[in-house]
């Protein structure tokens, strides 16, 4: 689905990531793991076209998409789900919805992607008319990933989905992203703190100081010491 | 040096732009003449500019240092020039300085030290003696006052002001109700309230005075909405080109003023029409206030220069403009004690009639007279 | 009835500057650009419609009309690609757009001036006439104003809050990032409501030239009012720019007819300052 | 840049343009144009501390400057005050207003700041025309001609030898400069750029947000009004035409050109704008063209000014560079 | 350690328009504990703060050390000797780190600038070997450090912390629940704490207060609290207590 190649990314002077190299299967729940300000969330955005310079190669679906703007790429189906969340603020919960289906290959499915995410997410049903900058931080976190889920993508890219949620949101959200990805989606995403994370991932890779220390599957993340220690918490 | 310079400060750039110009046509077909003769003295005229801008003070005093402290100028010639802040800076040096400020600041200025200032020429008399034409020759024209209420409009200038607060003196003397007397700041071009107290009113002259095409040109057109049956006189304001040029015949039956007039379209001298006609033909339109007084400014100058035989004798040149005058296209031109063009006699104040779509010379003023066989026509929007 | 009178010019007023402000709210709203220059562009929608009618080819008002709204996005756009957006990427680039649009104005200007001569240009009139019902007057022209501007208002409402193009605009003026993340061309929209403000304010400038004519150095008080209006009814909000045009159109008119005109400007400035004074963020704004 | 090399940096400037007089002296305009560029680089000074380093969009800085010049020469026509004492008094003049103006802004925000303080800007010309201001003493529309010149130690400074005012202007300037380099490197310039950066987090840590910013007011309005009081007596004449959009402008490019938030840019930015428009001055009316033009490309190439330019050529640190400066 | 109540917050209300968003809440923080805040998203607990600080007005009564500070505008109270941090991180970016950490010391010591004490701080929050480096070039978890030492150079009484660990990972909650210990115990400062990692309550608070809709559920040993039921159902979940 995606394959990373020599990926290196920018801010200014500075080299935020360096020769980064992955594979995200089709259909697998990927999951990205490292320390605070190593650079998940520069390589989340740097595949969406978010950051501005980057070099190497992103193939996805066999295309290289290196250098796409965002919208082109949310066309392609590649949606990010932000750490921020980043909602529209005075606007409802259901006009936040419909923008999330904003691409023109969305826009045909919005009922039924509506339909989608309110059984997924009662609780946003319940609160169509509210304002988004009313919705407390739990709330705004599934409004963002519901949003997400609007644009019919095909691969998400979810950044920290649970951070700053309280404990029991916090399972509820993981949850929801198993479930999105048995529907078929391809999901890589960005997470820390959850408990046995390494049991719900088809795949895990970790990133320190810009690059990928380590890459592989449940079993070989459980058979790491270091691994459990550090990012598992067990 | 075959070359004598003369210095020029105009509002080249910003608001005052357009008058300016007037003045610099004037001035340069002068400068232009004298050189095409030979020169003064056998050298050549050649203008200095400076861009006196928006005549914020230091810029109006930077220019006297420039032109007459740097360039050594032998004259300068402005048009308005600063209201009294020109005084100042010039009178320190001793080039003869023409403005045309028409406001009696300036003149109070000079009073302040006659012999100091003794360069300064005021090529037109002040707003207060214009205003007092005004009203003379709304007096005076053949035609039957409906009523005795006027409404006096005027800019929030000292030139607005000044004739304002004149004008509203002599209407009271006379035992006109001053009905409204409003103070309105540049750039109002929307005139619905006061209309509508106008409409109210129904006064038998409305006078406006702000020296601005827009906005004497909107208050007009907004007017003939629903016209009173009022005699419209705009003073000095009838002078910007634009008011002619834009509206055509429909400005017709519109007055208003001229100080140091060259009268049209029928000027009083042969030698004047021959000037109108030159300047039409070079510039393509009429004359327009101020080119004339500034060409006459500069020829006066030269004149002065001939006689002395010197144009650096500074102190001379003053004094023999000062004392003998000069014989200009329309007759004498002398200034007084005050060294200010005096309105009458070969140089009186000019008042016009918009008729077929040109500024036609209805008065002359001191004395107040009809001009030859031009009529005063009731306007068309009067019952 | 002479508060009849005062309450047409002021409706009249209220509608113009309607659609300069909501212009100057649409950018501000959008993209937090505040544009210095927006009074030239609104001389040089004057100076299309007189350079457009001086050819004197047929169509009169329909051919500036053709002519000038693709001329004046094109330009808005232009300018907004090519001088404002690459300042985005600087520290305190907001600053460095006022600046950089305050010399653009000077810029313009300069050049109208330059082109076309400091003096006034008047255009011909769009309709002739006037209306008169019992003792009120209202010239054709100043309701073909209203009516132009006040449709032009609620068609661009419309389209704000019925299209996928609205609800992407309103989406970035609400968090850019967060449109650019839903796959919102965020750039291209920055651009094209500048463009789109370029014709409002332009447009304003051809039906208003007729009335108040074309000179080089008009448009800082078309600045100033759209300024005040926006501020006073919350910059970004567009509703409150549509209530405060209307509302300072109303005040001016009063107050010139009450107090008389010198009066107007601290009319307006004392409304705004108390209403900021107990409002920071104006009547219908939001901050951020 | 620290301190003592903004320091260095200004004696050196100071240095440089006190040794000019023996180069152009003998000429009046050269002088009276040196002698503007003093009193603009004070106001354009003053403009930098409050918008480029305090982060307000104060756009009342032209009109802090003709309340100023207008408050001296009343003082001194009316009252009798000695000019050099009427400065003062003028810069307390426009200190109260400047204080006044900021208590409505401190809970304004950017673009609303930059409104309330060009409101005041707009009024002030209908208010010294109107007959308050004419009770005042403003002279109305007519503005004030007869203002008397400074006098020192039986010393009268007139316009006429303008090599005495020179070093006088000089010596002010120098004054105010120092005034700006020791607020800017004292805690008050920390306290600027916290609560540009982050109010919450600086009134947290006990910086007094209203304190600052009615100080900055304060102190940026009395230093203006006080050169503007000193401008009254230095030409003898006021007009409101000062408060036309020329003058704003030219301000503004002055900051352009020297770089927000880059201290002595502005001050380099007066001599240059300065020095330009004289140079422009045969061009006539395509000066304010150029002059426009000049900002769009320097605001393009050079969005930091010449001293972002000098700085990062030299790879200069310190506080003013990062209060401009490229974003991460 | 005598037990004085060292902060009293009594029936604090505060409404955003319609919403109440802290409904008469009081509670007390004794000298020298660890007092934790926790409760569902948007139940308030930032909003907590920013009334003890006086960010915005509210009605209620706010006592420290004896004294009322209800109405003091946000510096003052600074200056009083209580200090906070904010969830967003917020840091100086015009500044570098040694003079972010100057900035807290310089404006919000009672005592005026203490150098000494100053780098001692940006010591103990281990950033000294980064003090001349522009503060926005550090990563979260060092902002997060720069604004506790900062804070502690005001020289606190109480240090008011909002979740602090949220987007850290297990290592480094480990390394800043170190941190708070010693703040806490070498320092002598008393500190409120809002977090949603339980774990991080339960071994650091002595008194946990558990809000929801801006109302008290309960208050007391964190032990005892993440046990009860209504904590459970309405912010932990069964999953927590199932873990
Ligand atoms: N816009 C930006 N400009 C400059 N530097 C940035 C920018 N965004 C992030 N950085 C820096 O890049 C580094 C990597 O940031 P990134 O957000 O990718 O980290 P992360 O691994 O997602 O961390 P976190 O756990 O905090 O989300 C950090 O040191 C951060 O300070
Ligand atoms: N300035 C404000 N205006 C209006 N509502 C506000 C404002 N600040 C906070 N709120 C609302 O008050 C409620 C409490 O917010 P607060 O930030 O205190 O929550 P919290 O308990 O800190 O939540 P979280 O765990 O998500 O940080 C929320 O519903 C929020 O939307
Ligand atoms: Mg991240
Ligand atoms: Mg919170």
């Amino acid at each position: 689905m995606l394959k990373i190649e020599k990926l290196n990314a920018y801010y200014g002077e500075f080299h935020v990531l360096e020769d980064i190299n992955m594979e995200v299967p089709r259909g697998q729940v990927v999951v990205l793991l490292g320390p605070n300000g190593h650079g998940k969330s520069t390589l989340l955005k740097s595949i969406c076209g978010l950051v501005r310079s980057v070099k190497g190669n992103i193939l996805y679906k066999g295309q290289n998409i290196t250098g796409m703007s965002t919208s082109r790429l949310v066309s392609m189906g590649i949606t990010y789900i932000a750490e921020n969340r980043e909602l529209f603020p005075f606007m409802t919960v259901q006009e936040n919805l419909k923008l999330g289906a904003f691409s023109r290959a969305a826009r045909p499915h919005l009922k039924e992607n509506l339909d989608m995410v309110f059984t997924l997410f009662p609780r946003l049903a319940e609160r169509k008319k509210q304002l988004a900058s009313t919705m407390s931080g739990g709330e705004g976190r599934m409004l963002a990933i519901a949003r997400g889920l609007m644009s019919n993508a095909d691969l998400l890219a979810v950044d920290e989905p649970s951070l700053g949620l309280q404990p029991n949101l916090r399972l509820e959200v993981f949850r929801i992203i198993k479930e999105i990805n048995k529907q078929g989606k391809t999901i890589l995403v960005v997470e820390q703190n959850i408990p046995k994370i390494a049991e719900m991932a088809d795949k895990i890779y970790v990133l320190e100081e810009g690059m990928i220390t380590f890459e592989g599957d449940k079993e070989k993340v459980l058979s790491s010491e270091h691994m459990k220690e550090i990012f598992l918490g067990m | 040096a075959q070359e004598i310079k003369v210095g020029v400060p105009l509002a080249m750039t910003g608001p005052y732009t357009d008058t300016g110009d007037n003045y610099w046509k004037g001035i340069k077909m002068a400068i232009d003449e004298i050189n095409e003769a030979g020169g003064l003295l056998k050298k050549k005229l050649v203008p200095v500019r400076f861009d006196t801008q928006e005549f914020a003070p230091e810029r109006v005093m930077q220019g006297a240092d420039y032109l007459c402290g740097q360039e050594k100028v032998m004259s300068v010639h402005a048009g308005w020039a600063g209201w009294g802040q020109d005084i100042r800076a010039y009178g320190k040096y001793d080039a003869p300085f023409f403005a045309d400020d028409g406001s009696q600041a300036a003149v109070d200025v000079f009073k302040e030290n006659p012999a100091d200032f003794a360069n300064i020429f005021q090529l037109t008399d002040t707003g207060i003696n214009q205003a007092a034409s005004m009203f003379r020759v709304l007096m005076a024209l053949p035609y039957e006052y409906p009523n005795k209420k006027v409404v006096i409009i005027h800019a929030d200038d000292a030139w607005g002001q000044e004739v304002g607060d004149t004008l509203e003196k002599n209407f009271k003397e006379k035992g006109w109700e001053v009905a409204l007397k409003e103070k309105v700041p540049y750039g109002t071009r929307e005139w619905g309230p006061i209309l509508t107290t106008i409409r109210k009113i129904n006064p038998a002259i409305i006078h406006v005075e702000i020296v601005s095409a827009q906005e004497v040109i909107t208050f007009f057109r907004q007017f003939m909405k629903a016209p009173t049956s009022s005699i419209l006189s705009y003073g000095y304001s009838i002078v910007p080109r634009e008011v002619v040029e834009t509206m055509g015949k429909e400005a017709d039956g519109l007055i208003g003023e001229v100080p140091t007039a060259m009268p049209t379209p029928k000027a009083p001298t042969p030698e004047a029409q021959a000037w109108v006609d030159k300047f039409e033909k070079i510039y393509g339109h009429r004359p327009q206030a101020g080119s004339w007084a500034a060409y006459s400014g500069v020829k006066a100058w030269a004149a002065a220069v001939a006689a002395v035989g010197d144009e650096t004798k500074l102190k001379e040149v003053n004094q023999y403009i000062a004392t003998q005058g000069y014989k200009g296209e329309t007759g004498m031109w002398k200034w007084d004690a005050e060294h200010v063009m005096r309105a009458g006699g070969d140089v009186p104040i000019g008042h016009y009639q918009v008729q077929d779509g040109e500024m036609v010379t209805i008065y002359t003023d001191p004395p107040t007279k009809p001009y030859l066989d031009f009529k005063f026509i009731k306007p068309r929007w009067i019952k | 009835m002479e508060v009849i009178d005062v309450i047409i010019s002021g409706m009249i007023n209220g509608s113009v500057y309607a659609l300069m402000a909501v212009g100057l709210t649409l950018v501000y709203g959008v993209s937090k650009v505040f544009n210095f220059a927006y009074g030239s562009f609104y001389s040089l929608g004057g100076y299309l419609a007189f350079s457009i009618l001086s050819f004197k080819i047929f169509g009169g008002y329909v051919t500036v009309l053709v002519l000038a709204v693709p001329a004046l996005l094109l330009f808005g756009y232009v300018v907004e690609r090519a001088i404002v957006a690459p300042l985005r990427r600087w520290s305190s680039w907001e600053v460095k757009v006022m600046m950089l649009t305050l010399g653009l104005a000077l810029l313009m200007d300069n050049l109208f001036q330059i082109t076309y001569g400091a003096r006034v240009k008047s255009l011909p009139v769009i309709v002739e006439g006037s209306l008169t019902v019992g003792p009120v007057i209202v010239s054709w022209q100043d309701i073909a104003i209203f009516v132009l501007s006040v449709s032009g208002m609620f068609a661009f409402r419309w389209v704000l809050n019925n299209t996928w193009v609205g609800l992407a605009v309103q989406a970035v003026a609400q968090n850019p990032n967060g449109a650019q993340i839903v796959g919102i061309p965020r750039d291209k929209i920055f651009a094209a409501t500048f463009a789109i403000s370029t014709v409002m304010v332009g447009l304003g400038g051809i039906l208003l030239s007729q009335k108040y004519f074309v000179s080089p150095n008009q448009g800082w008080d078309i600045l100033v009012k759209a300024w005040v209006i926006t501020a006073f009814g919350g910059m970004g909000s567009i509703r409150g720019s549509l209530y405060a045009a209307f509302i300072m159109g109303m005040l001016e008119a009063f107050v010139g007819w009450m107090f008389g005109l010198t009066w107007v400007q601290f009319a307006l400035f004392g409304v705004l300052l108390a209403t900021l004074a107990i409002r920071p963020q104006g009547l219908m704004g939001k901050w951020g | 840049m620290d301190g003592k090399r903004r320091i260095l940096i200004m004696a050196v400037v100071f240095g440089l343009v006190a040794l000019l007089p023996i180069f152009f002296g003998g000429s009046k305009v050269i002088m009276h144009i040196l002698i503007m560029c003093l009193i603009w680089s004070v106001v354009a000074s003053c403009w930098d501390l409050i918008m480029g380093f305090a982060g307000i969009f104060s756009f009342g800085q032209v009109a802090f400057f003709v309340i100023g010049a207008y408050a001296s020469a009343i003082f001194s026509l009316r009252l009798g005050v000695p000019p050099i004492i009427s400065t003062f008094l003028a810069g307390a003049v426009a200190a109260a207003v400047g204080v006044l103006v900021a208590l409505p802004c401190l809970r304004l925000k950017g673009a609303y700041v930059a409104l309330v303080t060009f409101a005041v800007h707009m009024i002030l010309a209908p208010f010294l025309k109107s007959n308050m201001g004419r009770a005042i003493g403003t002279g109305g529309a007519q503005g004030l001609l007869t203002i008397p010149p400074i006098s020192l130690f039986g010393y009268t400074f007139q316009n006429a030898e303008p090599i005495p005012f020179f070093y006088l202007t000089l010596v002010v300037a120098v004054i105010c400069s120092l005034i700006i380099i020791l607020v800017i490197m004292s805690h008050w310039g920390t306290a600027f750029l916290t609560l540009k950066d982050s109010e919450d987090f600086a009134r947290a840590l006990g910086v007094s947000a209203l304190r600052y910013k009615l100080m900055v007011f304060a102190l940026t309005s009395f230093l203006t009004g006080m050169i503007g009081g000193f401008y009254g007596h230095y030409v003898g004449m006021l007009s409101t035409r000062m408060l036309g959009i020329d003058l704003f402008v030219t301000l503004m490019i002055m900051l352009v050109i020297g770089g927000v938030g880059q201290y002595p840019g502005a001050v380099l930015g007066a001599f240059f704008t300065v020095t330009i428009n004289e140079m422009l001055a045969p061009v006539g009316s395509y000066r304010p063209l150029i002059l426009g033009a000049m900002v769009l490309i320097l605001v393009l190439a050079l969005p930091d000014g010449v001293v972002g330019l000098i700085r990062s050529l030299f790879n200069l640190g310190g506080r003013g560079a990062r209060a401009g400066g490229r974003m991460k | 350690m005598a037990e004085r109540v060292l902060l009293r917050a009594s029936n604090l209300t505060k409404r955003f328009g319609a919403l109440v968003a802290v409904n008469n809440l009081s509670f007390q923080v004794k000298e020298g504990e660890i007092f934790g805040i926790a409760g569902p998203n948007g139940a308030g607990k930032s909003t907590v703060y920013n009334l003890l600080t006086g960010v915005y007005p509210f009605e209620g009564r706010v006592e420290f050390e004896g004294r009322e500070i209800a109405g003091l505008p946000p510096h003052k109270i600074a200056h009083m000797g209580i200090a906070r941090t904010f969830q967003v991180p917020q840091i100086f970016a015009s500044l570098t780190v040694g003079e972010c950490v100057d900035v807290g010391s310089r404006f919000g010591c009672p005592g005026g600038y203490d150098r000494a004490y100053t780098s001692e701080m940006l010591d103990f929050v281990s950033l000294t070997d980064q003090k001349d480096r522009p503060t926005e070039q550090l990563n979260l978890l060092g902002k997060k450090r720069l604004m506790i030492g900062a804070s502690l150079a005001t020289k606190p009484k109480i240090l008011m912390l909002d979740e602090p660990m949220a987007g850290s990972n297990f290592k480094e909650i480990q390394q800043l629940m170190d941190l708070i210990k010693k703040i806490n115990q070498d320092l002598g400062i008393t500190i409120i704490i809002i977090e949603h990692f339980m774990k991080v309550l339960t071994e650091l608070t002595k008194t946990l207060l558990i809000i929801e809709t801006g109302t008290e559920i309960c208050c007391g040993d964190p032990v005892e609290v993440t046990a009860n039921p209504k904590v459970i159902q309405c912010y932990l979940g069964d999953a927590y207590a199932e873990n």
